[in-house]
């Protein structure tokens, strides 16, 4: 008579493959380590050397330059009357927030040796003045003065202009 | 006639659905910071989409099995849910940037903080897929998805030296400011976002729940074959709209606003409405498909009830995870993560993960026991998908690398 | 038994070569399905070696012919595999999951071409 | 041993059944209860060896929770959770003359792209969870009896 065998009658001991699993839970856990630190806002390593204080200033430079240009292109896009107020509203917060953090961020970063000093003050002073002047236009847009836009933005034609140059200078 | 008509919207709706969060973002990015010079990236992407998303609706229509169900079949269990995770983490991480998309889209017309308007998309996104059918979910979206056809408009507006963009977009060459491994690592990224593999997991189970035989082999070839490329192109008209009002300008986009903010300055307030409206369709549609795609997945993969086409009651496991995933995407969105960063996450993830959903298809529309002898692939696309299985492999390989040495892109 | 637990046993032959594990088992489907007739799955061969990959994805006997880049692949890997009817076993060692053949056992190497 | 004289096995069976591989056309293929609904994977297959004539059987489809763990290796979890589920959910409602988890192999039809068995969702294993989801949270949702506005 045919009869079916019964795993638990031959109680035996196995060896699992776990070696893979293992592999590919730890690669599973770094990717999630990854996007945690990827995720929440910009990390900022230390700065060891001048060369990479410099590397560090040029990113922060280049959020600058491209916020201030952003709001400039808002300022005179509102100012044509082509965006309404919520839109240049809410834009214009986002920039101010993304420059104030790049500003934060780079204020943090300890300057390894006398040179970065220079070049620490230099780029904190501009970010500076775009921060106030970004700040201006984002008050005009919430009394609603949209088609004013324009001259609060002036002052920020010359923040783009001295971060360029800055980008330029460290190029060298 | 009413045949034509039912083709046509069908094309209109791929078009419109082909957009989404990741798309958006990716070649808004890329337009901006490597100007037309990625673009052949996005046209190799949606050949690839095109090829695959074909089979699998094929496969589809001739057996009546949906794509995640065929990935254990032929990966076998262990691979099968070493896929399932990870296509249900990416899918995850997909359907946060998406909710937070249609929520930053709703802030710019509300001035509300998107964060307060999250909890209210997710519920809208849950009622949707509780309550609408199937087809009038794709429509809607879909066709409302089309008002991103201003993003031609914009380029159109812009008035660019055509024979120029043409030249730069055909002699690709890596920017001064970027080394090689930025350039790759955006390059996967486009192609990531164009051969996202919820589309299939959508696309074949939206077969399945539609009810296509034999006799809609021809729509979904049609559909596949005009309606992908076309929506391509307005992926290549955002690159294009960046590279030419933002790149000038020294502008990085990293903010959704700013992929709106070309078309405001070029068309004005009118065509900034309509393409809120299209950022919003685009992001909605897409948040849909990415929660029933969690529920697709994992249902498949265990043999339950699927499926929105009949009462919720007939498939209460599949409703639960489609809950979940929408609940707990908001709750991550919620966090104050950066959407846009969390949408450059999920396309690169995309990528790598990309293979172990596209190889079964592949072994399956070969397979005469599930096509049928006479429609299984034929010799010249199944050159065409060898090769792009091979890239897939590779982009799989260089993601994770390419990922830690340009610290994502940074 | 379960299926999953003979696919953790090996072959070995009657002088004590190993073949290798099991990979999958050939089923006849023969007969009707009556209620308590079991004969309708009979299983009529044994899958040893490495081809089991090529197995599970339809490379086997030709049946997926496509694309070449994978047949190819997969027929390379079906070949190291071999084919052992049943009736061939001499005996079952169930503690160390080990089946032995008959002296006279004759293998069949798989091919993609028969 | 030539290569000639191998062949006593012949690859291609005799005998006029059909062919198939288990691992390939069996195992993971979805199954479809008697009304066509999906109720699960074949998770493992059931061997039934005759000792007498070493012949051996596929004696039944095995599914529920429990049964794939134990596939997958997790041998000790898998008969926990199918222990587990029998305990908590044994009510057998048509006194079927088998377990929950285990559908003899005579009750599957045509194999295909899925398998089709003659029995009822209600009475396998694999639902389980489905009526615990539907009566603890789906049921009390509204609009969860109907279908979607066309």
């Amino acid at each position: 008579m045919p009869s079916a065998t019964h795993p638990r009658s031959r109680g035996i001991g196995h060896v699992e493959r776990r070696r893979p699993r293992r592999a590919a839970a730890l690669a599973t856990l770094t990717i999630v380590a990854m996007l945690a630190a990827g995720c929440s806002e910009h990390s900022v390593g230390p700065a060891r050397t001048y060369d990479d204080y410099e590397r560090k200033s040029r990113t922060s430079a280049e959020v600058a330059l491209s916020a201030v240009e952003t709001v400039r292109l808002l300022a005179e896009t509102s100012t044509d009357g082509n965006a309404w107020g919520a839109y240049t509203s809410v834009s214009l917060s986002e920039q101010e927030d993304t420059l104030a953090a790049t500003e934060g961020d780079f204020a943090s970063i300890q300057p390894p040796d006398h040179r970065s000093d220079d070049l620490r003050a230099t780029l904190l002073e501009l970010l500076g003045a775009a921060s106030d002047h970004i700040a201006a236009v984002r008050i005009e847009a919430r009394r609603g003065n949209l088609g004013s836009l324009a001259d609060a933005a002036v002052p920020l034609a010359a923040d783009s202009a001295a971060l360029q140059q800055f980008l330029v200078s460290i190029e060298r | 006639m009413k045949k034509v008509l039912g083709v046509a919207l069908g094309v209109l709706t791929a078009i419109g659905g082909f957009v989404d969060m990741g798309d958006l973002v990716a070649n808004a990015e890329t337009g901006a910071r490597f100007d037309m010079n990625l673009a052949w990236v996005v046209i190799v992407g949606v050949i690839g989409i095109v090829v695959y998303a074909e089979m699998s609706g094929r496969v589809a229509a001739l057996c009546g099995r949906p794509v995640f169900d065929l990935v254990r079949e032929r990966l076998g269990p262990r691979f099968g849910m070493a896929n399932l995770l990870a296509s249900f983490f990416i899918n995850m991480l997909t359907l946060t940037a998406e909710i937070a998309g249609v929520a930053l889209s709703l802030s710019l017309v509300s001035s509300v903080n998107y964060l307060f308007l999250i909890p209210f998309v997710a519920f809208l996104v849950w009622l949707v897929c509780w309550r609408m059918s199937f087809v009038m979910m794709e429509r809607i979206f879909g066709l409302l998805g089309l008002c991103l056809v201003v993003f031609a408009v914009t380029v159109w507006k812009i008035g660019p030296d055509w024979n120029q963009l043409f030249s730069d977009a055909a002699h690709p060459h890596v920017p001064h400011s970027e080394t090689v491994f930025t350039y790759a690592y955006f390059g996967i990224a486009l192609f990531g976002a164009a051969m996202t593999p919820y589309e299939v997991f959508f696309f074949s189970s939206g077969a399945v729940e539609d009810g296509w035989t034999r006799k809609d082999l021809g729509e979904n070839k049609i559909n596949v074959l005009i309606g992908f490329p076309l929506g391509a192109a307005l992926s290549l008209a955002i690159m294009a709209s960046t590279h030419l009002l933002l790149a000038p300008r020294h502008i990085s986009v990293d903010q959704l606003s700013q992929v709106a903010l070309p078309v405001a300055s070029a068309v004005g307030r009118l065509g900034l409405a309509v393409v809120i409206i299209g950022i919003f369709a685009a992001t909605f549609g897409a948040a849909l498909e990415t929660s029933l795609s969690a529920g697709y997945v994992v249902a498949q993969y265990l043999g339950w009830p699927w499926g929105k086409h009949s009462a919720p009651r007939t498939a209460s496991r599949f409703h639960v995870v489609v809950m979940m995933s929408i609940i707990a995407a908001a709750l991550f969105g919620l966090t104050g993560v950066d959407p846009v960063k969390v949408t450059e996450y999920s396309i690169v993830l995309s990528a790598a993960a990309l293979p172990l959903t596209y190889f079964p298809i592949l072994v399956i529309a070969n397979d005469p026991r599930y096509v049928g002898p006479e429609h299984t692939n034929g010799r010249f696309l199944n050159a065409v998908a060898s090769v792009y299985l091979v890239i897939l492999v590779l982009v799989a390989i260089a993601t994770i690398p390419l990922m830690i040495i340009t610290k994502g892109g940074s | 038994m379960r299926i999953s637990d003979l696919l953790e046993y090996t072959v070995e032959s009657a002088d004590g070569q190993r073949l290798g594990r099991i990979s999958d088992v050939r089923v006849i489907q023969d007969g009707p399905l009556i209620r308590g007739v079991q004969s309708a799955f009979r299983v009529d061969a044994l899958i040893v070696g490495r081809g089991g990959l090529a197995e599970r994805l339809g490379y086997i006997r030709g049946r997926v012919q496509g694309p070449w880049m994978l047949r190819v692949l997969f027929s390379r890997l079906e070949r190291r595999s071999q084919v052992i009817a049943v009736s061939d076993i001499d005996h079952w060692d169930d503690d160390a999951r080990v089946i032995h053949l008959v002296a006279d056992a004759h293998r069949v190497r798989r091919t993609l071409e028969t | 041993m030539s290569e000639a004289s191998d062949w006593r096995v012949p690859d291609n069976p005799t005998s006029a059944g059909r062919v198939l591989h288990a691992t390939l056309d069996l195992l993971d293929r979805q199954l479809r209860d008697r009304n066509g609904k999906l109720c699960g994977n074949v998770d493992d297959l059931e061997i039934t060896r005759d000792e007498e004539t070493g012949q051996m059987f596929i004696s039944a489809i095995l599914c529920g929770p429990g049964v794939l763990a134990y596939r997958m290796g997790r041998r000790r979890l898998g008969r926990w959770l199918e222990e587990a589920n029998r305990r908590v959910h044994d009510t057998p409602r048509h006194h079927e003359p088998f377990e929950r988890t285990r559908i003899p192999i005579e009750l599957a039809g045509q194999v295909g792209p899925t398998i089709d068995v003659a029995v009822d969702i209600d009475d396998l294993a694999t639902h389980d969870m489905e009526r615990w989801t539907l009566t603890h949270v789906i049921r009390h949702i509204p609009g969860s009896g109907s279908r979607a506005n066309q």
